[in-house]
Formats: structure tokens, sequence, C-alpha cells
């Protein structure tokens, strides 16, 4: 069954057409790709499912839900999480604070009874930081619990991008880039990385990707995007010998 | 290790707090200060509260918004209205007369003050669900508009608020207790909300809106209730002003106040409560001090030409400016005062001495 | 809801376009600054009574004739306007966008305080320039000579605004700034010069906005630019900001409403403030970017 | 750079606090304390009216053998400043009496201080009816808005007004008391509810009434009430003037500024107004001596003695006099000695306390403009 499922999805902004007719199918437990030249259309399928963008046309489902129409937070709510293209932590807090706050959504006592130190907020207060605690030792990130976020170095803040959209116990993970701005080994080690997590939390991943080896190494399947249209999809051995992929590609690529 | 300094912490704390009770039990009994000391110490703790609460919304949340003395006109309205003796209400309203609604009633003082904040929260649920949309800026001059309008509108509103002639004989206060315990709790409030799930929340929605939502935080409701609480606290500054000053009239609630209370907090530190409350305290005080620049000076026979009234408002706008270009982060940015921050200091000091 | 004589309503069509005209010519100057900087400039309303002054004293303390004195208070005002920039703006043009309005909201406070120390709360008179202040008749109507030429001069500098900003190599630079500053300054456009030259504009027409007002409502003091700084800057938002032929558009909308409210419901006098604001948030509301001004869309 | 500025603060506010301290008490002075608004809306009319103190001060230095110390403070037109300033006052400066303020807003908020303190205090020209209602140590020196709005209906039917216009400053408690005043008295004079044909009002620093004034002028009533400040006043008088509307235009004490004539010019010719004093027939002996000193004084600051700065320099005049009628400086005794006052001869006239502390003057002055300067018309006396 599938997770996510884009339906003729159609973006317009003003007369230009961003996405069109865009068809996605997501599967339990898979990690798929979506990738393609820059401009493509790719950032703006991702907020159109996300809820950040209304589509002109069509409908996104989520465990056969309809969520189009949903704003970015109810969304999430369902369970699906994020991450951005130019990492878009919480700068000024703590690696912790940032945790904690993708844990706002479960929180069950109003805000009355935190001001009042009720003992049941209380009591979720201290859950809510040791599951935080245990996930940032899941990820190797615990030692690092009290920087400030943007003090940390590049990898590291992607890491816990990503680490942050886990917290809110989201089923499927949509990774913007995960790897941009990494050198290959640093590549390398986030292709496993992204298997641990995809196992550990029984996870689906649906990642935008530029570096053409790992999104091979990684992805069960692929999508092609070019122009906002979409011009291929399948394995990566599939893709990587489509004949319009090639051509889209062609003088474009410029970090793989 | 740890445990023990939270352990020396606390011991502090409630050492500094006994320290701070004994004073003000003995102001509050007048065996030290006067009338005026006391007066502008009161003045200092409202200021807090209306500040602190600025601060939750503009420093915490990130809303610039500019509405605080519309808010805080409705707590001090409700305080008037409610708590003025029944049998002074006709010399009051000699003009036009009260509302025949409002004239039997009377409410005693915390009733009246909780309601003032009450509405003030409500009102702000109102205004924010239409102009929590907008940014920053917009935000800004929309709630300089709403403000305005509450105060133009308890302008007109002649038969409930008294119009222009503002209303008198609102019972004052028996003891400081009132106005410093009101905002140890605000504060304390405020405290505690801001270091909860919630107070994390509104955090995120500061510095980054756009994640915030995508990490399924609500941003309407947060910014609303963020907003509601600021005018609540608002609303109740209002009602211990109007208690205070033992009158009220619409004009006080000119917008420009509130540009008071965004000294303050700049001062303090957008996203400080420790530095806001700081700061509340040395604008309220050196206001006063800084009054013998409104005085002539007479240096050694030489009567100083500069010094006369008016002066004083130069340097304290002067001042803020400085501020606002040098020490951009205030007193204490957006960190809270601790006992590491106050050994630095003396640390530093004794260096210095050295 | 009063039923008014044509008489009347003439009269009234007369107040609202001169009041309007003034709005519009401050409102241009609002309008370019938040058109470039995304600032608004708070203190506007505050260089425009430092022009006031700075008229009275040119006329009155050192009896120069008028145009004379026109002239010597443009060059003061667009003096005032730039070292503001200078020194209060151009140190935040990096910092959050809350700093940069504190600094604004900054320096409006201490032209206020100086105001009240330098001249005193007492009115000052505006010097009389004899052919602005004449009364002239047409029909029942009476109207002075600036209420005529008011309107004359704003859509005239409008067009002087309009030719600087479209036709000039400085206005290219200025719009290119508008539609993105960091770009801008990587085309090589000094954006230190067309910052300065936005002030120079806006101040300059402050001054003459000045003029004009102290000419109709001849009574200075130092919180005379306080409720037409506000008015002016809702007019530039009713308008769209940022457009400078929507802000004279708004200044002209804004004037009417005030004036037809007092007309035609005239028991709501009370509330001829709160009409300002009401449209103000009416229009964020519904067409947040005013009724000339072009979209923009947030980047995710 | 950041370091040192923060020193120079530091420094600068170690500085304030040691000339805060530095006023040392001296007992042979008598504090007498000042309030008054120098800055702020009311800035102008406060420091008009301070000026006349300080010629008072100046004139009659001395009491009980003591130098009388004035003590000034700005109340910023504004309540919150005003009850530190009077606080201030009672407490850091120990005054043994208090003076003003310009203002009847700033006056009402401090007078629950002044009752508590017992420190007798002596309003100038606040003439809201609230300022002494219920507080035995507020006296004042002035007659209060009901009086004054009934003088100038009176007048206006003098002249055969049938129908009147009002003006009021919504959000200022002077004009909005003062019109509705007008309004009462004027109803019950004509006995015709409808003889009042328009109530306006218009916002604080407004500028244009052009509006206001078409909507009068179509209803063209004999005269126009617009009870204003000195800033408003001359817009209201030109923009009405210019709009071709020939009713009397008629306004309070306020108007007596030389800022109307200097603002309206020429179009202020032939306005009315009440006031409480004339430079011109002085009352007493003392305003003969006072108009010929305080003209000199003047010099050419003003153009004539502004009211308020009679009204000021009677108000010191009653507190010293009821200090040295009471021998000491005690508050109750000094209060009880202002309410024992009798035929006090001050510059507007004479003077005794009702059991409100009110001046009781039945007296108002109406003045015109000819020619460019305020003119003695009439005196009106209302039972």
């Amino acid at each position: 069954m599938s997770v996510l499922k884009a339906d003729n999805i159609v973006m317009q902004f003003g007369g230009v057409t961003a996405v069109n007719d865009l068809n996605i199918e997501v599967e339990k437990g898979k990690i798929v790709a979506l990738i393609g030249p820059n401009g493509a259309g790719k950032t703006t399928a991702f907020n159109v499912i996300t809820g950040v963008y209304q589509p002109t046309k069509g409908s996104v489902y989520f465990n056969g839900e309809k969520i189009t129409g949903l704003s970015p937070d109810k969304i999430t709510n369902k369970g699906i999480a994020r991450t951005f293209q130019n990492i878009r932590l919480f700068k000024n807090l703590t690696v912790l604070d940032n945790i904690l706050i993708a844990n706002h959504l479960h929180v069950k006592s109003n805000f009355l009874s935190y001001t009042t130190r009720m003992p049941w907020s209380r009591k979720e207060e201290k859950s809510m930081r040791s599951k935080s605690e245990m996930l940032l030792e899941k990820l190797g990130l615990l030692s690092l619990k009290n920087e400030i976020a943007h003090s940390l170095p590049y990898g590291e803040q992607r890491k816990l991008e990503i680490a942050r959209a886990l917290a809110t116990d989201a089923k499927l993970l949509l990774l913007d880039e995960p790897a941009a701005g990494m050198n290959p080994s640093e590549t390398m080690q986030l292709s496993g990385f992204i298997h641990t997590i995809r196992d550990e939390f029984e996870l689906t991943i649906f990642m935008i990707e530029h570096h053409m080896d790992l999104v091979m190494e990684i992805s069960d399947k692929i999508y092609v995007l070019d122009f906002g249209q979409l011009i291929a999809q399948g394995t990566a051995d599939e893709v990587k010998n489509n004949k319009r992929v090639i051509e889209a590609y062609l003088g474009v690529e410029e970090d793989a | 290790m740890i445990n023990q300094r939270k352990d020396h912490n606390i011991k502090a704390y409630i050492l500094l707090f006994i320290v701070f009770a004994v004073l003000l039990t003995l102001l509050d009994l007048k065996y030290i200060g006067d009338e005026y000391v006391r007066r502008v110490l009161n003045l200092a703790a409202i200021y807090t509260i209306v500040s602190v609460s600025m601060n939750l919304v503009n420093g915490f949340t990130g809303l610039f918004s500019l509405g605080q003395a519309g808010f805080m006109a409705i707590g001090a309205y409700t305080v008037a209205i409610f708590t003025v003796p029944l049998e002074s209400r006709a010399s009051i309203f000699y003009v036009v007369p009260q509302n025949p609604a409002l004239a039997g009633i009377h409410i005693p003082f915390p009733a009246a003050l909780l309601l003032g904040g009450l509405l003030a929260a409500l009102v702000a649920i109102l205004i924010g669900i239409p102009v929590l949309r907008l940014k920053s800026d917009y935000l800004a001059i929309a709630t300089l508009g709403f403000s305005e309008i509450i105060r133009i509108v308890f302008t007109n509103a002649k038969t409930i608020t008294n119009g222009a002639l503002g209303i008198k004989s609102i019972p004052k206060m028996p003891t400081m207790w009132v106005f410093f315990g009101v905002m140890i709790l605000s504060v304390a409030f405020i405290v505690f909300l801001i270091n909860s799930s919630y107070g994390r929340a509104f955090k995120a929605i500061r510095e980054d809106a756009v994640a915030a939502e995508a990490m399924g935080i609500n941003l309407f409701k947060h910014k609303v209730m963020s907003f509601a609480i600021g005018a609540f606290f608002a609303g109740i500054g209002g009602g211990l002003f109007a208690s205070l000053l033992g009158t009220v009239d619409p004009k006080q609630f000119y917008f420009t106040m509130t540009y008071n209370f965004l000294l303050m907090i700049v001062l303090g530190g957008m996203g400080s409560i420790s530095g806001t409350v700081i700061a509340s305290f040395i604008v309220t005080i050196g206001l006063e001090v800084l009054r013998f620049f409104d005085n002539p000076l007479t240096l050694f026979g030489v009567t100083i030409p500069i010094f006369r009234a008016g002066f004083r408002m130069v340097i304290f706008s002067a001042l803020l400016m400085i501020l606002v270009l040098f020490f951009r982060n205030g007193l204490l940015g957006q960190k809270e005062l601790s006992w590491g921050m106050v050994r630095d200091w003396f640390g530093r000091l004794r260096r210095y001495k050295r | 809801m009063v039923l008014v004589s044509f008489e009347t309503f003439m009269q009234q069509l007369a107040n609202g376009i001169s009041i309007g005209s003034l709005y519009a010519l401050i409102a241009i100057g609002y309008t370019m600054v938040y058109g470039i900087l995304r600032l608004i400039n708070f203190a506007h309303g505050d260089i425009f009574m430092m022009a006031a002054y700075f008229m009275i004293f040119s006329m009155v303390s050192f009896r120069l004739p008028w145009y004379v004195s026109i002239i010597i208070v443009i060059a003061f005002t667009v003096l005032l306007g730039v070292i503001i920039e200078k020194v209060a703006y151009r140190p935040l043009r990096n910092a959050p966008r809350m700093s940069i309005m504190i600094s604004a909201i900054g320096v409006s406070f201490l032209l206020e305080n100086l105001a009240t120390y330098l001249f005193t709360g007492v009115p000052k008179g505006f010097p009389d320039i004899a052919f602005l202040t004449k009364a002239i008749r047409i029909g029942n109507i009476s109207l002075t000579v600036a209420t005529l030429l008011t309107p004359i001069i704003t859509i005239i500098l409008l067009y002087v605004v309009l030719f600087i900003t479209n036709k000039t190599k400085i206005g290219m630079a200025m719009r290119a700034s508008s539609v993105d500053f960091e770009t801008a300054r990587l085309m090589g456009i000094n954006i230190n010069r067309v910052i300065s030259t936005t002030f120079i504009i806006g101040s300059g027409l402050a001054a003459i906005g000045a003029v004009l007002w102290g000419s109709k409502y001849p009574s200075i003091y130092p919180l005379v630019g306080v409720m037409p700084g506000l008015k002016c800057f809702i007019a530039a938002v009713l308008g769209g900001i940022g457009n400078t032929t929507g802000a004279v558009l708004g200044g002209f909308i804004l004037g009417m409403a005030e004036i037809m409210l007092v007309t035609f419901l005239p028991a709501l006098t009370g509330y001829r403030d709160a009409i300002a604001f009401v449209i103000l948030i009416v229009v964020l509301l519904v067409k947040p970017t005013g009724l000339l001004g072009e979209k923009v869309t947030d980047k995710v | 750079m950041k370091r040192k500025l923060s020193l120079l603060l530091c420094l600068l506010m170690v500085l304030a606090s040691f000339a805060a301290c530095a006023k040392n008490e001296e007992s042979d002075v008598i504090k007498i304390g000042v309030f008054e608004p120098l800055t702020g809306e009311n800035g102008g009319g406060g420091l008009q009216e301070l000026d006349g103190i300080k010629y008072a001060n100046k004139m009659y230095g001395e009491v009980l053998g003591k130098k009388i110390e004035l003590v000034i403070v700005d109340n910023k037109s504004d309540k919150g400043e005003a009850t530190t300033a009077v606080t201030r006052l009672i407490e850091n400066d120990k005054v043994v009496a208090i003076i003003g303020s310009y203002g009847s807003g700033v006056s009402i908020a401090a007078g629950d201080i002044i009752k508590s303190a017992k420190i007798p205090t002596m309003g100038a020209s606040c003439t809201n009816p609230m300022v002494t209602q219920g507080n035995e140590y507020y006296f004042r020196a002035c007659f209060l808005d009901p009086f004054q709005g009934r003088v100038m209906a009176n007048y206006a039917l003098q002249q055969g007004a049938k129908t009147a216009a009002v003006i009021m400053q919504n959000g200022d408690d002077y004009s909005v008391g003062l019109g509705n005043f007008f309004i009462d008295a004027f109803k019950e004079l004509t006995g015709d509810p409808n003889s009042i044909v328009d109530i306006s009002e218009f916002q604080v620093n407004d500028s244009d009434f052009n509006g206001i004034l078409t909507n009068i002028k179509a209803k063209n009533p004999d005269v126009i009430f617009a009870p204003s400040s000195a800033t408003t006043a001359p817009l209201i008088i030109r923009q009405a003037r210019a709009l071709d509307i020939q009713s009397l235009i008629m306004g309070g004490d306020t108007w007596e500024n030389p800022a109307v004539i200097d603002v309206a010019g020429e179009y202020a010719e032939g306005i009315v107004l009440s006031t409480f004093f004339d430079e011109n027939d002085p009352a007493t002996n003392e305003a003969k001596v006072f108009v010929e000193g305080y003209k000199k004084e003047l010099g050419d600051k003003e153009p004539i003695i502004p009211a308020v700065a009679a009204l000021g320099y009677d108000a010191y005049l009653l507190i010293r006099d009821a200090i040295e009628r009471a021998g000491s400086t005690d508050g109750d005794a000094i209060k009880d000695a202002l309410n024992a006052t009798k035929d006090f001869e001050g510059v507007t006239g004479v003077i005794n306390f009702t059991e409100e502390g009110d001046a009781d003057k039945n007296i108002a002055v109406i003045k015109t403009v000819e020619e460019g300067r305020f003119v003695y018309i009439d005196t009106v006396e209302v039972k």
C-alpha cells in the first residue's frame, strides 16, 4: 500500500507552471528519490505535499487520506515531517530545545497547567525530555545537547535537522537535499545514516537529492522531474539509462 | 556535583527573596523610604508587568506588536468603572450620566483586576484573529492602529467611560504588596510559560516560522495565545496603574505610551525576562533621577543655560538612540540573569581593579 | 446619515481634495523610503515638523522673503533627512527589521523631545505667505489659494518623482534596489547613494509639504507632525506601499473619506482618527499590497 | 568604544544621583512646590503660568522672616508623571504648600496624594469642578467651567443670539467640560432645546476643521462656541472665516493667549472670549502694581499679560498670605488660614473661598480682539 500518493498535481504561480501533472506514489518502508535539474520544481513539489503551497489542481493522499488543503502543521500532525534545502534550524536555541520543540505537537496539558506547575504537566515535560535525549543518543548527538544550534558543524546541523523531523514521530520523512554541501565521505556516511533511521524508526523516506551516487545507491525508486514534468521513473538502473533523463542532465549536472 | 550547585542556587534564591521581602515590608511599614520612593517603586512594578508581557509577545514570539497601551487602557478602565464607590459615581459622571446598567454595579478590586485582564485578552483574541496574519512592520502598525481605536472608542463611549473627563476616586491600595505581589505572580507565570513546551513553541515561531509550522506547531493558535496572554498582563498592569494613580482618562493611553515599554525591553534585551525586569526599574527610577536635568544647574556660581525644562527628555531619548545603535542586545540579549553571570561580572571587576 | 445641500457637498469635496492632496504629498516620502529600505520611517512626520520650524526661523527670525526661505528650508530638511539616515539607519542595515524600526521610533522620539526643549510647547504662528493664504470665492465655495494650489503642486511633484524614478539613471538604480537590494549591490549599484537620494527626495517633499501645511494650518508645535505622519503612512499603505502613484491615490482617498465621514455622519466626528486606522486595517487584511501595490511571494 | 560608552553612562548616572542628594536641607527657607506642565501638550500654558508664579516670588520673596524657595517640577502634561512629581515635591523636597497645575486632568490625578499628605495646594487655572471636589486641601484661584459656560451663554444671548453651534476637542476634559456647560446654560436660557444646532468634536492634534465648519456653515448659527487650546483655536477661527462663516466665534479663557492673535492674524478680529482678568482695567491696587511691573518683566516676550500668569501670581500670593496668617508652615494651619481668607486683594479680583475651596468669583471679563489686540468689552456678573 502506498503511504504517499500525489495525484495529478499542478502548481502555477501567476502564469508560470512550476509543476505540471505530477503523479507520485511512495510505498511503505521504501526510500524514494526525486531528482531533476535545478529549477525543475522539486522543492515546489515538496512544498505542495507539506501544505506550504496549495496546488492549483490535484490532490495529495497520505495513507489513503486526502491531505491537500490542510495547513503544514496539520500535515505534520498526520505524520509527515520534512527538512529544508537551506537548513532551517531554530538557530539561537540549543540542540535539545530544537528537539523538544518538535515534540510540542504531542503536548496534552494546556498552558495554564504548565504555568501553575501542575503535576501532570511536570510529568509530561519530564517524559518529553527523556524521550528527546534518547533520540539524541541514538543519533549520536547527545553530547551536543546544550550547544546552540548554529554553532554546530555543518554536517551535524543536517543531522540535527533530520533528528528534529524524527522527533515529531513522523512515519514519512521528506528530505530536501540532505547531502547538499557535504564532501564524498560525509555523503557516504549519510547514506548509512538514512538506512539506519529508516530501519530503526520504521520510516518511509522521500528525498530530493543531487548527489547521484547517493541517490543511485540507496533509492528503491527514482522519479525524475524536468521543467515541472515527470520525465521518468523507476529503479536506479532504469533511470540511469533513460534517454530523456540523460538529455535533461546534459551539461546541467554540476555537483555529482 | 551539579545537584550540589543547584541546591546552592536554590538557597541563594530563597535568601534573595527573603532580603527582598524584608526590604519591601520595611518600606511598606514606612520604616524606611518615603511616599515618593514607594510610589516610584510601585510604578516600576507596574511597568515591569507590562514590559515583561510585551517582551513575551515581541521578544519571545517575535511578533512586533505596538498595542500595549490599548490593552492597558482596557484593564485600567475596567478597574475604574467597577471599583469606584457607588456614592461618588454621580459626581464623576456630572456631564453625561453613567449608563444605568453599570451605575449600580460595584465589584471588589481583585475581581475587577482579573476581569480587566480577561477583557484585554478577549479583545486581543478578537484583534489577533485578523491581524496576526500580518508580518513584522505591518503587524506593528496594525496593532498600533488598534490601540488607538481602543482609545478613541473609550473617548467616545461617554456613558461608560465618562469620555474625556475621565474617572477619579478609584480606591487606593493599602500596601505595596499588592503591586509587587501581582508583579511577582505575573513574572513567575510568564517565566514558567516560557520554559514550558508552549514557550519553546513561541521561540520556535520567533526563530523560524516556516520551520516551526513544519514541526507541527499551529502558528496561528500560538501567536494568538502569546498575544492574548501578553494582553492579559498588560490589562492587569493597566488596572494596577489606574489604582495607583486613582484616576484614568483616555489621553494617558496615547500610543506613545507603548514606546516607553519598547524602550524597557530593548534596554533589557529582547527575549530576556530578567533583563526586562531590571530595565523597567532602571528606566522608571532613572527618569526620576534624571529630573535634575530639568532644573537650572549652578556650578561654581555659573548657571549652565542648557539645564531647563525638557532637557531630561532629550537626554532620555538620546540614551535610547545610543542604546539602539551601539548596544543592540540590551543588557542581557536573549540570556537570563544567573549566578554564573553575576560571578563572571564580579570576576571581571576584580580583574579591572588589579 | 444626513442629507446635505449641493453647496455644502461641493465645499466638502473641495475640503477633501485639499487635505487629501497634503496627505498625498507627504505620503510620497514614506512610500519611497519604504520601497527601498522596507522601513516605516516613523521619523518622517517629525522631519516634517522640523521643516515647519525651519520655515518659521527663516522667515520670522531672519526676515528672509518666502521664496528664499523655501529653498533654505528644503536644503536644511534634506540635510536633516540624510543625517538621520546616515546616523540612525545605515549602521543597522543588516540588523533585524525590528531593530531598525525601533531606531526609527527612537529618532522620532528624540526629534519631538528636542523640539519641545528648544522651541517649547507654545505653538508658534507659521509666517503668512500673503498670496497663499488669500481667500477666493467661487460661487458659495470659499477656498484659499493654498487650498487650490496644493493638489496642483502635488500632481506636478508626483510627475517629477515619477520622471526621476523612471527616466533617470539614479531612478533606475532606485527601482532596481527596491526589487532586490543584494542583487542591485552585486550589479554595481552604489546602494548608499541610492538610499541617500531617496531620503533627499523624501525629505524635500516633506519640506514642501510642511510649507503648504503651515500656510493652511499655521499653528506649529513639537507634536504637529505626529498625526500627519501616521495618516500619511496609512495613505501610503492604502495606495500600495512602495508605489508612488498609489501613495498619492491613497492620500486623496483618505482625505476624502475623513471629510465625507464628517459630512454625512456628523454624529461620528469623534471617530475621525479611528477611520484612518480602520481603513488601514481593512486594507491590510483584504489587500495587503494596497490598491496599486505589486504582489510579493515569499520564498520558502 | 562600547566599554567606554558604558562607563560614561554609568558615570552620568552616579553624577545624577549625587546631584540629587547634594541638595541638603536648609532651615532658613520655606519651600513651596510648583507642579506645572512645562513640556508635552500643555507645555505652553504651563510655562506662562510658571512665569507669573516666579514673578510673584521675585516680588514677595519672604514670609515669616524666611526666604521662600520655589521647587519646580515638570509634570509633562501626563498623569503618571504628575503623581510622581507631586509626591516628589512632598516627600523629597518637603514643600509646605503646592501651586498648580495648568490643566485639570493632572491636578485631579495629584489630588488624592495631596489630600493624604495634607499639603495645601492652590490651583491657578484648573477650572474642572472635580479638582477641588471632596478635597479640603485643594483650593483654586480661578472660576469654574460651569460658571464660565454660563457667562458665555449669557453673553451670547445678550448679543441677540438664538442659535449656537459648539465645537469641542474630543478627549480634552477642559474643552468637553466647558462645552457641555455652555450647551446646558444656552438651552436653559433660550428655553429652546433645539437652540444648539450643531455639536461637533475634533481629535487631539487635529489641524483640519473645514469638514466640521462646512457642516456648521450650512446650519448658519448665530454663534459658534469653541472652547479649545491656544494651539487649535486660531486654526478654527481662521478656517471658519476663510469659509466665509459670519457667525460670532466665542471661546474660553485659554483663548486669551497671544498665540491666538499671532496665528489667526486678521481673522481673529471680533472673536469673543471670557477670561479672569484685564490688564487695562485693574480691579485692585495689587493689579495696578502687577500690570506695570510684569509688563516690564515680560519685555518683548509677550505682547499682553496672559491671564494664567496673573492667576499664577495670585495663587502664590494666596499661599504666602495664608502662611503669614497661620504663622506656621503646618499643613493644617495653612489650610485653615486659606479657608479663613477674607477679601484678599489679588490681581484677578477680590478673593474669598467657597466651602469647596474654589475662589468665589462671580465676575468674568469678556474680551474681544480689535486691531490685533485683546480689548475689554464687559465685566459680567452671574449669580
